[in-house]
């Protein structure tokens, strides 16, 4: 009870403290609120310079897919790096590498609790067709990324998903047996890899880091403005690796408690 | 009462629902005994932050930060809005008919200089930027605390926070 | 390449960890090579650079090449206020990399790749976020010191531990969302996320400088760094989960982190903010003054109340973070707190890692986990017991360690503005920290129980007896070379504190102004 | 944006947002959750970010959701609150 | 205004003891040879001071810095040597020589334990102690005032048993916390009113500042608690505690070094701090006389219900300190002479008693005054020297203590303070009568039956007796050449 006085005298002020703050905000969805349009009597806000000028410095149309992995490519990179940690921090917490400390159990308790003693046909069926389908789907997700909604995250998240489905549905062994421990841990690391890779690649150059423009030599494209755009989807695709075997190798500790050897 | 709402509510809707809902996250995290419910909570909090960023960009009849190459949707919001057009001067108009040439042949950068954009028109895309990031880092965060849940199940058999503190309890008396 | 040095200091540890992952997994012997190469890369950057802001003052780099206009790229910042603080995060990294070889030997050593990874990629973090000029980087950089410290807690822990653990995931990443918070209602009222763009409308711009919503921002900005940091009222994550982790991870994060969260509050002061509104126009110092008061005392009280060794000296970070807290915001006008609580984050990371260097050493070597085992450890293992006995003179405030001298600034500054009650704490802590490391020598060189008798009484023991034993307690070199070193840090640190200080006080604004626009 | 779908899918995501917290079972309290980030995803549709609702039915509605449940299997599913 | 000569000497003469902690750490092993580089550390490092000693008496100041100070903030190492700095390293110094020669006298006739450690420490705190004498610098004092206190902890509690504990404890708490609590405020009080500055050279730091007579009295008292060493009530009782410690500890250090240590910063603190001067003017001076009295007068009735010899020592020593605090506190000139003069008189004199104590504790193991009775029959030359001793801090011709005694006097009626003047007189009256019993004892009365068996003379082994014997007749000598003295007090008072 105690605690529920505390976390509503802790909440009522925290709440008003931000309400506090609220009230003098410009009215939602106002244009010319100063973060879309930049504070009165000052310089147009940064946002504007992406709307009006990012087209011409990337060529790229969807403004976020410009803005993330080339504006703030260093804050995409380690967004990638933070779903790497958390990967290997799950990994560290929970992953049981003596397995003989486990003792085999005779029915996963997963599986009377969903299916009961039917067998997988139906959902295994249908799994086996629509895998095909969100993988390639993903790969149009990252593919596209530059002119729909889309890019490396969405698309990795969807292969993770897929691979995810595959564990559901089958178990976690063949999904596995398709990605093992080692590999994903390694494609992970190449996927973060690749994005830094370009990185260094512009600092070789004698760009700054992630500056894609001096990689026009490299990638034989007519102008910056287009290396920025090549790069860009080369970067989405390292971050698709990443995420998608991240994600999956989450699913696969916390669904198996850290043994692999049963999902759910 | 309604011209508070008008006043004050109204025109921070969305800010107000953030608060309320980042509220909630915040007082689960805290009350709840359950880590599950606590983690849900926090998942909660942070959506919440992801709505707030996310309301500072939103302007009223702006499309999506993409660039228009494929023609008609544009176009609708434009008309949609015929004092808009005249407000924000040309708008994007003839240059859209520019882009629409170019649209087949990235590598043609040429006659493309001269693009601008009218900025009202288009949603703020850098918050949507900084969302992404939040919503994966959220997402890391929800992982590895799930990780930690489960240890601390296997270690205590619960995840009530009272019987874990109990016991605790219990073991340092016995040291 | 030169100009290249702050993107190599950040990216050096975390190619690091990737390559670890790509080659460590089978063999586990390319670990420590891989870590300690990548880490001496960061350190020598590190060294460039704050080469480099001597010769030249502040350098900036632009990522990707976004330069104009300020702030639609992200902006690496190194002055004089950071310049340090990466080299000792440099070399705090270096020698923690060195005492973990042997510690992560108790954890699962199939794990020891992982182990390394995460400690790659926390140093990352930590150099990204000191060195990043953007408010919402810092964010994302946050987050992956966060994780890395969260995984490396759990990591191997007991159930204390991880019960400690799942407590610090809550707070961190309320404390995170905080600072998150406040940074979208600053965004909101400026439009920018560039730290120096900030100030400069926030300067130019007199409407929204005092608009309510930079207030609650500032405010918000602030509980989430005070989270991060332990501030008093908000530390009870601290102490469980630092001293029921390994103590390679305890070596890491203690001294690290802590200090890093009060860096990132010293650089929002001066960065985003500035001083002279801050302590003038809001006039929130006598309330933070007295909120580190309170810390100090409690950190001090609460350590004196712990028989476990790791604790106590949690306590006292607790305590410590009270210093630094209360120092920045003494509003002094000479800067005196300020330059004090930055050099006492120097002072304090040295102290707090070569404290913790030998808490890890004396609960491996003899298993001494609480105050009462360390009885004799004095003549066992002479070493360490001298390096522990120089950190803890340094935590009392002896000269010439380091810690006399941050101490003579701090309380320097408390009196030049006024707040005794701060000096008092001060002094107080001080004592309490006498009374602290005395009882633990007291038991280390005489033994709980000492012998009734006189001891020239007894069978006379040989001279040649003497020091016998010694060498046979004490730890292989790669544990107390990384001692060693931290000790004589700390002695260096304070004999040229003048440098030091001089140094730092580059980066504050000249006084006048604040001291002109004092009422 | 339209204000009125606004303000339903605003009241509908405190509504399951309550729910989600409240009910006792931790299954329904995710599935729930997962309700919640569909909910959400909706809500920055019609603000006009995209990819941000990409990302959150992905990750905040897909993933998330199915963490959840798997750390309930591997626990307890009833809660005390 | 001063003559500066920059020189290394007093570095050297500070590093001499601090270089002989390793040679006696390596020869650990080799008794002889650790004890050698004890001595001969010893005698290098009186050559340095004796060296520097014909630099001085021309009136000229030595200097040495370590880093420069920048801007104003940062106060440096600084190493400087006036004549109140020379008459108390000259005494320090020739002092430890005579220590070491009884301490492996004492420590072999004991067969003591951790001897290696006991000189090692010994060294260290002898280099401390030199520190103090040429700080140039308030922070240059302090820092090695802590290491004064702290490197002889371990002597202190050298037998490490549980009354060495209780001892230890308190000795280090005390000094430790007096000086965090009282003088770090007071250095730091110092250092922001005068702006940085903290060096003794030249005018005094806070002459002519704008002080009132509140703050001006709490630094005073800041400094004069914080430097507890001083062994000024309340703060005293450390002093007979850390009696528990080996005699050439408490020989050396509870009656010379630590002791004057304390009563050295205080001087110094007048003088170079306040300046004589100002100190005056801002009439606090009052205040600080009159605890010393109370200390002079309590302690002494005090020293008189001890039966421990080495406890009324110590009360003895608390009273003799205060002395000089009161004579510095008085604030004339011939009192801060007789101040200065008293450090050196009172070093020998008690130097003497205590090696007398320790001499007695190994020829017979005795520690009570009760049992000294017609022991000194069998020690003659002992209770000679412990007569010459307590002559001399009693302040009666033909020793030393006499000189300063009538300085002090003379001060205290220039002064116009007839009631200090008469706890000088009601003081010495009661040194007379704690002392002189024991030396009645000793020699007149008859011994216990049970000792009357072994008859004839027996005195310590002679590394204890001849240093003893040295220090009594230097007792004496002093009282007939105090020239050297006179000088070196004269530079510092200014009188010609």
């Amino acid at each position: 009870m105690l605690t529920k006085v505390i976390a509503f005298i802790a909440v009522a002020i925290t709440g008003s403290l931000l309400l506090y703050g609220v009230a003098d905000f410009p009215s939602f969805g106002d244009p010319n609120s100063p973060a879309n349009a930049g504070v009165e009597g000052g310089a147009p806000s940064i946002s504007q310079y992406f709307i009006t000028e990012s087209y011409k410095d990337t060529k790229v149309p969807n403004l976020v897919t410009s803005v993330l992995a080339d504006y703030r490519g260093y804050d995409t990179m380690f967004e990638t790096v933070v779903v790497f940690a958390g990967g290997m921090a799950i990994f560290a917490i929970l992953r049981v590498l003596r397995s003989k400390e486990e003792p085999p159990k005779p029915q996963s308790r997963a599986e009377t609790f969903v299916h009961g003693d039917h067998n997988r046909i139906i959902v295994g069926t249908t799994c086996k067709l629509v895998i095909p389908v969100i993988q390639l789907f993903a790969l149009y997700v990252i593919a596209h990324g530059h002119h729909s909604p889309g890019g490396g995250f969405q698309g990795g998240v969807l292969i993770g998903a897929s691979f995810i489905l595959l564990a559901l549905a089958a178990d976690l062994k063949t999904a596995l047996s398709r990605l093992n421990e080692p590999n994903y841990i390694r494609l992970a690391c190449i996927g973060i890899l690749i994005y830094a890779g370009f990185g260094v690649l512009c600092q070789i150059l004698g760009g700054n880091f992630l500056d894609y423009g001096v990689l026009q030599p490299v990638l034989f494209t007519d102008g910056p403005e287009m290396a920025r755009s090549h790069s860009m989807l080369g970067v989405e695709i390292g971050v698709a690796l990443t995420v998608s075997t991240i994600m999956f190798a989450i699913y696969a500790n916390l669904a198996s408690r850290g043994t692999l050897n049963e999902g759910l | 009462m309604s011209e508070f709402f008008e006043q004050t509510i109204q025109p921070h809707f969305n800010f107000w629902i953030y608060v309320i809902l980042m509220m909630l996250g915040l007082w689960a995290v805290i009350a709840k005994k359950n880590m599950i419910k606590k983690l849900i909570g926090l998942s909660i909090f942070q959506t919440a932050i992801i709505l707030f960023y996310v309301s500072i960009g939103v302007k009223e009849d702006a499309t999506i930060p993409i660039l228009d190459h494929h023609g008609p949707e544009h176009h609708e919001v434009v008309h949609e809005n015929g004092e808009h057009i005249e407000d924000a001067e040309t708008s994007a108009h003839p240059e859209e008919v520019h882009e629409k040439k170019g649209d087949h042949s990235h590598g043609d950068d040429h006659g493309h200089d001269d693009h601008a954009t009218d900025p009202d028109t288009m949603a703020n895309p850098l918050p949507h930027v900084l969302m992404l990031t939040a919503i994966v880092v959220g997402v890391a965060t929800l992982g590895v605390a799930l990780a930690i849940c489960q240890m601390l199940f296997k270690e205590f058999g619960t995840l009530e926070e009272d019987e874990i503190l109990a016991e605790l309890k219990d073991s340092a008396s016995d040291d | 390449m030169i100009d290249q040095l702050p993107a190599i200091m950040v990216l050096a540890p975390m190619f690091g960890a990737l390559m670890i992952g790509l080659f460590g997994q089978k063999d586990h012997r390319v670990c420590f090579p891989i870590v300690f190469t990548s880490l001496i890369i960061s350190l020598g950057a590190a060294i460039g650079c704050a080469n480099l802001v001597t010769k030249d003052g502040t350098i900036d780099y632009f990522m990707a090449g976004w330069e104009e206009p300020l702030g639609i790229g992200i902006q690496l910042r190194i002055d004089h206020l950071n310049a340090l603080v990466i080299v000792l995060i440099g070399v705090a990294t270096t020698l923690v990399s060195f005492f973990s070889i042997r510690r992560v030997g108790a954890l699962d050593t199939e794990k020891t790749p992982h182990f390394y990874i995460l400690y790659l990629l926390l140093c990352t973090g930590l150099y990204g976020i000191t060195i990043t000029a953007d408010a919402f980087n810092l964010f994302v950089l946050v987050e992956i010191t966060s994780l890395t410290s969260y995984g490396l807690i759990a990591m191997g822990s007991s159930r204390r531990g991880t019960h400690a653990a799942i407590n610090y995931v809550l707070m961190g990443t309320i404390g995170a969302s905080f600072y998150l918070l406040g940074v979208g209602y600053l965004y909101l009222k400026t439009g920018t996320l560039n730290m120096h763009d900030i100030q400069a409308i926030l300067q130019a711009n007199e409407e929204v400088r005092n608009s309510n919503a930079v207030i609650i921002a500032f405010l918000f900005i602030l509980m989430g760094i005070w989270i991060k940091m332990a501030f008093f009222p908000l530390h009870g994550w601290l102490p469980n989960a630092y001293s029921y982790c390994p103590s390679s991870t305890a070596c890491l994060l203690a001294p690290l982190m802590t200090k890093i969260s009060v860096y990132v509050m010293i650089r929002v002061m001066i960065s985003i903010f500035g001083l002279e509104w801050i302590f003038i126009h809001l006039g929130w110092s006598h309330l933070v003054v007295i909120l580190a008061v309170i810390a100090i005392v409690a950190g001090s009280v609460l350590a004196l109340a712990q028989r476990e060794i790791k604790k106590m000296l949690c306590y006292l970070i607790v305590a410590e973070v009270g210093y630094m807290v209360g120092g920045a915001w003494l509003s002094d006008s000479n800067m005196w707190g300020l330059s004090g609580a930055m050099y006492h984050v120097l002072s304090d990371a040295l102290m707090t890692l070569c404290l913790f260097f030998v808490a890890g050493i004396w609960s491996k070597c003899i298993d001494a986990k609480e105050i009462d085992d360390l009885e004799g450890v004095f003549k066992k293992m002479p070493i360490t017991s001298a390096c522990f006995i120089l950190g803890a003179l340094a935590m009392i405030g002896v000269p010439p360690t380091s810690g006399f001298f941050s101490k003579f600034y701090l309380i320097r500054g408390g009196i030049e503005g006024g707040h005794w009650e701060y000096v008092a704490a001060l002094l107080f802590s001080s004592l309490v920290n006498a009374v602290l490391f005395f009882r633990i020598f007291e038991i280390a060189f005489f033994g709980k129980n000492p012998p009734e008798g006189h001891g020239h009484d007894e069978e006379h023991h040989d001279d040649h007896e003497d020091l016998h034993p010694v060498l046979e307690h004490e730890v292989s070199w790669r544990v107390t070379i990384p001692l060693i070193v931290t000790a004589v840090l700390i002695v260096l640190l304070g004999l040229f504190n003048g440098p030091v200080v001089e140094f730092i006080r580059e980066a504050f604004p000249p006084t006048s102004e604040i001291v002109s626009a004092r009422p | 944006m339209i204000f009125s779908f606004d303000i339903i899918i605003l009241i509908f995501l405190v509504i399951a947002a309550v729910i989600s917290l409240s009910v006792k079972d931790l299954l329904s309290a995710s599935m729930i959750f997962g309700i919640y980030g569909f909910l959400i995803c909706l809500l920055w549709a019609e603000m006009g970010a995209v990819d941000v609702a990409f990302t959150e039915a992905a990750v905040g509605a897909g993933v998330s959701a199915v963490l959840l449940i798997a750390t309930v299997f591997n626990t307890k599913r009833r809660s005390s609150d | 205004m001063e003559n500066t000569v920059t020189s290394l000497l007093p570095v050297l003469a500070c590093l001499a003891s601090l270089l002989a902690v390793p040679l006696i750490v390596l020869f650990r092993k080799e008794p002889f040879l650790r004890e050698m580089s004890t001595f001969a550390a010893g005698i290098l490092k009186f050559t340095f001071v004796l060296m520097m000693l014909p630099i001085i008496l021309d009136g000229k100041t030595i200097v040495h810095t370590f880093t420069d100070g920048i801007g104003g903030i940062n106060v440096p190492i600084m190493f400087r040597v006036d004549g109140l700095g020379m008459l108390f390293a000259l005494v320090a110094s020739s002092l430890w020589i005579l220590t070491s020669l009884y301490a492996i006298g004492y420590m072999r006739g004991l067969k003591e334990h951790s001897q290696t450690r006991f000189f090692a420490f010994f060294a260290l705190s002898l280099s401390a102690t030199l520190g103090v004498a040429f700080a140039g610098n308030l922070l240059t004092l302090y820092l090695f005032y802590e290491m004064l206190s702290l490197s002889t902890w371990p002597l202190v509690t050298h037998h490490q048993d549980k009354e060495a504990r209780t001892g230890g404890r308190t000795y280090l708490s005390y000094l430790l916390g007096t000086s965090i609590a009282f003088a770090i405020p007071a250095i730091i009080f110092t250092f922001v009113k005068a702006d940085g500055d903290l060096s003794f050279a030249g005018e005094a730091i806070l002459a002519g500042q704008d002080l009132g007579y509140w703050p001006a009295l709490f630094l005073l008292l800041g400094f004069a608690f914080g430097f507890s060493k001083a062994g000024m009530m309340p703060f005293h009782s450390w002093l007979p505690g850390a009696m528990v410690a080996p005699t050439p500890v408490s020989a050396l250090l509870h009656a010379v070094a630590v002791v004057k240590v304390g009563v050295f910063c205080v001087i110094r603190v007048i003088t170079g701090v306040f300046g004589v001067e100002f100190f005056k003017d801002l009439s606090v001076n009052l205040v600080l006389c009159w605890i010393a009295a109370f200390t002079v007068l309590v302690s002494s009735l005090i020293a008189l219900s001890q039966d421990n010899l080495k406890r009324r020592l110590a009360f003895s020593t608390i009273g003799q300190l205060s002395y000089i605090v009161l004579g510095v506190a008085l604030a004339t000139q011939h009192a801060v002479a007789g101040s200065m003069m008293h450090i050196a008189m009172h070093a020998f004199g008690k130097i003497t008693l205590f090696f007398c104590a320790g001499a007695i504790f190994v020829a017979y193991g005795k520690k009570y005054i009760s049992q000294l009775d017609g022991l000194g029959r069998k020690m003659p030359f002992t209770f000679g020297a412990f007569a010459i001793g307590a002559m001399s801090v009693t302040g009666l011709p033909p020793t030393g203590g006499l000189l300063s005694k009538i300085y002090l006097v003379w001060g205290a009626a220039e002064a116009h303070q007839i009631a200090l003047l008469c706890v000088y007189l009601i003081s010495s009256i009661l040194n007379g009568a704690y002392f002189f019993p024991i030396v009645y004892r000793a020699f007149f009365k008859p011994a216990p039956e049970a000792e009357i068996a072994t008859p004839g003379v027996k005195e310590a082994p002679l590394a204890c007796v001849l240093p003893l014997s040295i220090t009594a007749v230097g007792s004496v000598l002093l009282f007939f050449f105090p020239g050297l003295l006179l000088e070196l007090t004269n530079l510092m008072t200014g009188a010609k």
